[in-house]
């Protein structure tokens, strides 16, 4: 029972990862209608800005998240101004190689500033929490509680503020939002900054637990790519519960299965999923 | 009068490619040359589904290893000659492809792309963990170059070459008269809408099957040609930044044309190599070029060139050129709900 | 030649089209009608294949064509329109309606890579019926034209073209006449009795009933997915239940 | 003055970076002690480089640039790091009469028969009886496998297994994981924690492995760790936080915690050259590479001839000076392989105790 | 005031307006008649902000609009209900609307007041309030559109073939309800192809032709026009 409950705590720290990590991408794809494939390097900006704000300048865990936080919606925001905004109207395998030159680009400048070295990042919550029979390091915990905890705060955002719903109208019809007075750019701009602020606070919450590196992106992308389709492109309720099935499905699987096999597992649930539901499990059928 | 320019074309750049072994002087240039061949073969195949017929497939550079395995399995393992091997190089990934296809291509756009990326990850791990049948990480080693035929000695980098440029060929006629008969031009009219090539009685399945089909079979055919010249197999040719890659030279050249992907294929490559100074920094320099490439040369080089003689022909002189719509790649669909 | 009978569609709660029977004779020009959102469009994607009917049959020339895909139903001779005029935008006028003959020709992979004389062929062929449909709409000038730089009125002729090309005998034209000046209007009509005079079976949806009440033969009616009346532009335009629900006291 | 060159290609970009520019690091290290010194081979004056290019992993790439290397840089001798890019350069590298300095552990590096091939480090068998013996007597007769599932742990594994059971040990669970893919390995270690083993058999690169025994720790493990020599015990030590997790661990010797003189002496070298940094063995191996190379051509009295280099290599190895030396390579087998007396290491009470493999191997 | 002067527009090397002047006072409902092609849409695009005159001037109120994001536009009070509706298709009705009213969401009273009245305006909105805009029928979409724009409280509605694909009967009803709009005051601009209905609601009108003004004049004048007549009323 407690291994179960423990591989559910496990499902649940990757699945808050995911979500967030997924979320961004969503929100994005929903105003651009491409997939970012760059977003996996804004999440490892991400780690790499809070381990410079942390373990060279000595700030706290937790201006170190933020300061994360601004630099990669700024990274995000920039490359919506000079790559995705010029590019508004191709067709969405340029945005696609686009997104792939700006993931190059900051691949390798990470590795120029930083070297090619494996990082650590402090965090203050080093305990291990004892429930029971259970065995909780705090980190996990932390990461359960702020993924979940930003996720009610975007749902809140979107649904119950009129700029949420901006971003929902633009990314219905973006002349549509333009002609009752919302100001495309800066909906576009505010969700790539959303989306890269919650990629480099997932990056800050996972990266203690994990390391700080350059290719650190890649293992996530991919995921976020599968929940969002799993989720439904651009549906924010999808790419939660796209996350939790995928986070659930690895950790149950490489405990009940085989570790070997859990990526297996994960891509073959999807190909499952949309051989059954092909606009994924949340899409509305707007055509 | 089209037709022939087009024609003196292409001799001119087979001529090029015969000589080029004796201008080029030594093996190194002959390997990038062959190796960006080998990946031209896959990119012309990846080009038939995705720019002409707007399915943009993920998983093609999982079907070059599929072919590239089934060369290196069938040599290496069952001491197949490496011929009869090859010949079951594209087969072998067509066969797959029908399978995949069959599921995969009720998905559009997006759906579609994401769908084939985790095909070829699934793939990729397969290829990986299939320790019995595929040799999992380690790889499959001593693959056997092509045997000779007659004089001709394929362990030899200058026939090599010639070997490959000679699929090359092949690949680019058929790829030729596919497209610029009816059947390409149904293809393209799928890409265009497949609801109204629906409606004008396409069998929009059975169509896009066979571009999918065959589109895998020529990157199966790399894939073959690539382990008798490489030689050594690991899970790593599957891997989907190869795809990247291969969509990269189709957009660079310009998708949905003939002649793009292969420019793209052959001028991309050597860009990297002559790149390597920078080392590990080239991509601080590569991304942003390709970045920049995408955003002011959106049809790629051929395209861009192509769309100009279009224009010019379609009107007549006096009539005002309207602005350019894109053309040959897939439209986004989003914009059309309401 | 077109028969339907008690027809039905359900998307989710809504029933876009309830128990429609009707029947279409050959060689006549029928026209629907109805409020916006009366299920016409639906009632053409049923009968095209485009969506599966939730109950009913549609007959084609005998044949139950019921659940046949779009691609199906074209073999058999039904030709279509859409609402918003789509063309390959991307294409020539003439590269358009060459794909429009592709469903008559059998060349397969095989006489594209021998390059049999059956494809060279077929070809020629495919070549001179788009010739000859674009022709009969009068647009042989355009045929080196890309279509998405052409004029609505133009695109909606190419359209017409197309749906010929396909050597039909039924034609279901969503809107020919949408968002087209009265001048050019009158040509579409006459365009479209010109087709009907050629044996075709022409079904249309118009919103415009100075148009319809002169050209269709029959007139169908639709209301929330229901059939309330079909008659003769003069029955129709009599009919208490048609003027309340859709032409109002003027048209009368 | 000419210049001679000795060619790299291996991952600079991407994932693998480090390890190649580790390998890198010791190449460069070599050339430039080298050069500091007036370097006379055949009578005539050379200088000494290294040209590096990036693969990223990637075979094929690698036959590229080692083309690349031979026919424009006119190098003898190239060393590539990873088994892919070296099988993929044997399918040629006779014919091309280039030199391979092979960095892989893998046996079918020389197993094969290339005569112009070197294996650089000492193939890995020879630790594992020591090993074996180290942790059984210590934490008991259970050990459960989760080393990471690429090429060589899969070999260290697939020869480990055996001599275990032989040994009178049991294995009670299997389970690789994807070090460099994975994104957590919770779930994977709580799957043989659960099986109850005394040892744990780990490694993969150094960081990914220190995490996976950081979270065994976390979740309760108690025992001993195994960790195969591609993880550095120094380098996992600074990612869980100094030694004390791995208490009761075998694995092999870093060079830097080896205190003999000549390993000392090259740490502390190798530090004075790159501040805050530690050599490993992919550093110091490959550094000793290029020297032994060098010596090679000294011996041979040529620069270009790599069967000349290549039949000198063995008495290089065998006459190079000891700092040159520092992991003790004792000169090649039959086959082309290094042979050597390491040094394992036990941590016990906070620090690493080195013990002489041979030694352990004799007594058993 | 809302007026253009000399306004050009390109759509790449294309041109489609050529010095363009039209003008409509506080209160007017001034058609644009034309053909298909005509460029009564790129007038429209052009005085909203989607498009960007490439010479020329518009003006409205104390504002030049050239330059002016289309967001300022709407707050200026410049409405455009576009052809083809450009909803939200996935939201709910009602979520159009507020949106509609972006520009005023400060003040909430308001919002809620306008909102009242496009219901009287359109009942069958209120009752399709939760649908998704999406799924409603095309007449319900157009209504949807038009009280979208009505929304923003526009002093100048430009409304861009609202009968586009509409029911005869419905049309008439929108002819009134444009009627009704203008005569509460608002400004209106209507490009239409049913030139006749539209010309009925009318105080002046536009012909435009190929990118340029060819003719301008009062409702009657134009309703009596020969050439009219044969060109866009069809009888
Ligand atoms: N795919 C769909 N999913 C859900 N509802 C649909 C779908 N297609 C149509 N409907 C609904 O069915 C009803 C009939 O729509 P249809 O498009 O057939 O109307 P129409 O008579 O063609 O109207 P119009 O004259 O405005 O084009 C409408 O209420 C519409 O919202
Ligand atoms: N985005 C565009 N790119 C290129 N050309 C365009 C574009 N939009 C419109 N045009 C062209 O500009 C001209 C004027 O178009 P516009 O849409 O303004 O006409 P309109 O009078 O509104 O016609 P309609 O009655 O069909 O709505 C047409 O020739 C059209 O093809
Ligand atoms: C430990 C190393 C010698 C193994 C190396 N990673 C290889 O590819 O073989
Ligand atoms: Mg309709
Ligand atoms: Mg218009």
């Amino acid at each position: 029972m407690e291994l179960f409950l423990q591989q559910v705590l496990n499902g649940l720290t990757l699945g808050g990862v995911y979500s967030l990590v997924a979320l961004g991408l969503t929100l994005v794809y929903g105003i651009l209608h491409v997939p970012n494939f760059a977003h996996g390097a804004f999440y490892m900006a991400g780690a790499y800005s809070a381990f410079f704000l942390i373990n060279r300048m000595g700030l706290n865990y937790w201006w170190g998240m933020a300061g994360a936080a601004v630099t990669v919606a700024l990274i995000s925001v920039l490359s919506e101004r000079l790559v995705f905004h010029p590019l508004r109207k191709a067709p969405y395998l340029h945005h696609m190689i686009a997104s792939i030159g700006i993931l190059l680009f900051l691949e390798a400048g990470a590795q120029a500033l930083w070297g090619a070295d494996f990082h650590r990042m402090d965090t203050p919550y080093t305990q291990i929490v004892e429930l029971g029979s259970l065995t909780l390091p705090a980190q996990r915990l932390l990461i359960i509680g702020a993924a979940f905890g930003l996720v009610v705060l975007l749902q809140l955002f979107l649904k119950k503020t009129v700029t949420g719903a901006t971003i929902i109208a633009m990314a219905q019809n973006r002349e549509g939002a333009a002609l009752v007075g919302i100001d495309a750019n800066r909906v576009a701009m505010l969700t790539f900054a959303i989306a890269g602020a919650l990629a480099g606070m997932a990056a800050v919450l996972y990266a203690p637990i994990n390391l700080v590196y350059t290719s650190m992106g890649h293992l996530v992308i991919t995921k976020a790519f599968v929940i969002i389709v799993l989720g439904g492109m651009g549906s924010v309720p999808g790419a939660i519960v796209g996350g939790l099935i995928i986070g659930f499905a690895e950790a149950f699987g490489a405990f009940y299965i085989s570790t070997d096999y859990k990526d297996i597992i994960a891509f073959a649930l999807l190909v499952l999923i949309l051989s059954v539901r092909p606009q994924g499990l949340f899409a509305r059928g707007a055509h | 009068m089209k037709l022939v320019n087009a024609r003196t074309g292409w001799s001119l750049l087979l001529l090029l490619a015969l000589a080029f072994p004796f201008m080029a002087g030594n093996d190194y240039h002959l390997t990038v040359m062959s190796t960006a061949y080998i990946y031209a073969i896959a990119t012309v195949g990846l080009n038939l589904i995705t720019g002409y017929t707007g399915q943009f497939n993920l998983a093609h550079s999982g079907f070059m290893a599929v072919g590239a395995y089934t060369v290196g399995i069938l040599t290496v393992d069952h001491g197949v000659p490496f011929w009869a091997a090859f010949a079951l190089s594209g087969l072998v990934a067509a066969f797959i492809g029908f399978f995949v296809g069959l599921v995969s291509l009720r998905l559009k756009t997006h759906f579609f792309s994401i769908f084939t990326l985790c095909v070829g990850y699934i793939m990729f791990l397969l290829i990986e963990k299939w320790e019995s049948l595929t040799h999992g990480t380690v790889g499959i080693v001593g693959i056997p170059a092509p045997e000779s035929i007659g004089p001709l000695d394929f362990s030899e980098p200058r026939t090599q070459y010639y070997m490959v440029l000679f699929f090359l060929v092949a690949s680019l006629w058929i790829m030729h008269r596919i497209v610029h008969s009816l059947l390409g031009r149904t293809f393209v009219a799928i890409r265009n809408g497949d609801e109204l090539a629906q409606a004008l009685g396409i069998n929009l399945m059975r169509n896009k099957l066979l571009a999918f089909m065959l589109s895998v079979f020529f990157s199966g055919m790399a894939g073959g040609l690539y382990a008798g010249y490489v030689r050594f197999l690991g899970p790593g040719v599957a891997g989907v930044e190869h795809t990247f890659d291969m969509t990269m030279y189709m957009l660079v050249g310009g998708i949905g044309t003939l002649s793009g992907p292969l420019l793209g294929a052959i001028a991309v490559p050597w860009l990297t190599q002559y790149l390597q100074f920078l080392q590990e920094y080239r991509f601080v320099v590569f991304g942003p070029v390709l970045v920049l490439l995408v955003i002011f040369l959106p049809h790629g080089i051929v395209g861009t060139w192509l769309n100009r003689q279009r224009r010019k022909a379609a009107l007549p002189a006096t009539a005002p050129t309207p602005a350019p719509r894109l053309a040959a790649v897939p439209q986004e669909k989003g914009a059309r709900h309401a | 030649m077109l028969e339907i009978e008690s027809l039905s569609k359900r998307f989710g709660g809504l029933t876009a089209v309830n128990a429609v029977s009707a029947s279409f004779a050959r060689g006549t020009i029928n026209a629907i009608i109805g409020p916006n959102g009366a299920g016409k469009t639906t009632f053409f994607n049923l009968v095209s294949g485009t969506i599966r009917p939730t109950s009913g049959r549609v007959l084609f020339d005998g044949r139950d064509v019921t659940g046949l895909r779009a691609d199906q139903a074209a073999r058999l001779g039904m030709a279509r329109t859409f609402q918003t005029t789509a063309l390959f935008d991307t294409a020539t006028v003439l590269d358009n309606l060459i794909v429009g003959h592709r469903l008559r020709t059998r060349s397969t992979l095989v006489d594209v890579i021998l390059g049999t004389n059956r494809l060279r062929d077929e070809e020629r062929i495919c070549r001179e019926k788009a010739r000859a449909a674009l022709d009969f709409v009068g647009l042989s000038h355009l045929e080196a034209r890309v279509a998405g730089d052409i004029s609505q009125e133009e695109r909606k002729r190419v359209a017409f073209a197309l749906a010929l090309s396909t050597d039909p005998t039924l034609l279901l034209l969503d809107e020919p006449a949408g968002g087209v000046n009265p001048e050019e209007t009158d040509g579409l009509a006459q365009l479209i009795r010109k087709m009907a005079k050629s044996g075709l079976t022409v079904c249309l949806i118009e919103h415009k009933m100075d148009m319809i009440m002169n050209l269709a033969d029959r007139i169908l009616v639709l209301n929330y997915g229901e059939k309330i009346a079909e008659g003769t532009p003069a029955e129709i335009r009599a009919n208490p239940a048609v003027i309340e629900a859709y032409l109002g006291t003027e048209h009368a | 003055q000419e210049v001679i060159k000795i060619g790299f290609s291996g991952p600079l970009s991407g994932g693998a970076a480090l390890y190649g520019k580790n390998v890198l690091s010791g190449m460069q290290m070599a050339a430039a002690e080298i050069n500091a010194k007036p370097l006379d081979i055949g009578g005539k004056k050379y200088k000494l480089e290294i040209v590096a290019l990036d693969d990223k992993y990637n075979p094929s790439e690698t036959g590229i640039n080692v083309q690349r290397l031979v026919q424009q840089h006119k190098t003898a001798a190239v060393l590539v790091p990873h088994s892919g890019g070296i099988f993929a350069v044997q399918a040629f590298n006779e014919k091309s009469k280039v030199l391979l300095l092979a960095y892989t552990s893998l046996p079918q590096a020389t197993e094969r028969g290339n005569t112009l091939t070197v294996r650089i480090p000492p193939d890995f068998t020879g630790y594992i009886g020591p090993f074996t013996k180290a942790m059984m007597t210590r934490h008991g007769k259970n050990v459960a496998l989760a080393a990471a599932d690429h090429d060589y742990a899969k070999a260290w594994a697939a020869a480990f297994k055996p001599a275990w059971e032989a040994a009178g040990g049991k294995v009670v669970a299997e389970n690789p994981m994807s070090y460099n893919k994975a994104t957590d390995f919770y779930s994977g270690v709580s799957r043989v924690i659960q099986a109850k083993p005394d040892v744990l058999f780990i490694g993969g690169a150094s960081e990914p492995t220190a995490l996976v025994a950081k979270q065994a720790r976390e979740l309760g493990f108690k025992g001993g760790f195994i960790i195969i020599d591609q993880a550095k015990i120094d380098e996992m030590a600074k990612v869980v936080g100094g030694l004390g997790p791995l208490e009761g661990s075998v694995g092999v010797m870093p060079v830097s915690g080896d205190d003999r003189p000549e390993p000392a002496a090259f740490t502390a070298r190798y530090r004075k050259a790159n501040p805050g940094k530690d050599p490993s063995s992919e550093i110091s191996l490959n550094y000793s590479a290029v020297h032994a190379t060098v010596a090679a051509m000294k011996l041979a009295g040529t620069v270009s001839d790599a069967a000349a280099i290549r039949a000198k290599m063995d008495q290089a190895f065998k006459t190079l000076p000891p700092e040159h030396n520092p992991n003790d390579i004792e000169g090649l087998d039959a086959k082309g392989g290094t042979v050597a007396n390491t040094i394992i290491g036990v941590v016990e009470g906070g620090k690493i105790k080195g013990q002489f493999l041979r030694a352990l191997n004799a007594a058993k | 005031m809302l007026s253009l002067d000399r306004v050009s527009l390109s759509y790449g090397s294309f041109r489609a307006l050529h010095d363009v002047s039209i003008h409509a006072d506080d209160g007017e409902l001034v058609v644009l008649l034309g053909s298909n092609g005509a460029g009564k849409s790129s007038i429209f695009l052009t005085m909203s902000g989607l498009n960007r005159a490439s010479s020329g001037s518009i003006r409205f109120g104390a504002h030049e609009l050239v330059g002016r994001k289309p967001s300022q536009i709407v707050a200026d009070g410049l409405v455009h209900c576009p052809e083809g509706r450009k909803l939200f298709p996935g939201m709910s009705v009602l979520k159009n609307l507020t949106l509609g009213a972006y520009v005023h969401r400060s003040d909430s009273k308001g919002v809620k007041r306008t909102l009242d009245e496009v219901f009287e305006l359109f009942p069958i909105l209120h009752e399709k309030r939760e649908s998704p805009a999406g799924s409603l029928s095309g007449g319900q979409q157009q209504m949807v559109a038009i009280g979208r724009a009505l929304m923003g409280r526009p002093k100048a509605l430009l409304l861009d073939e609202p009968s586009l694909g509409l029911a005869p009967l419905v049309v008439k009803q929108m002819f009134e309800i444009i009627a009704r709009i203008n005569k509460a005051g608002t400004t209106v601009l209507l490009a239409e192809q049913n030139a006749y209905a539209a010309l009925n609601i009318a105080s002046r009108a536009y012909v435009i032709e190929q990118g340029r003004i060819v003719m301008e004049g009062g409702r009657d004048e134009l309703l009596n026009n020969p050439q009219v007549r044969k060109a866009y009323i069809g009888a």
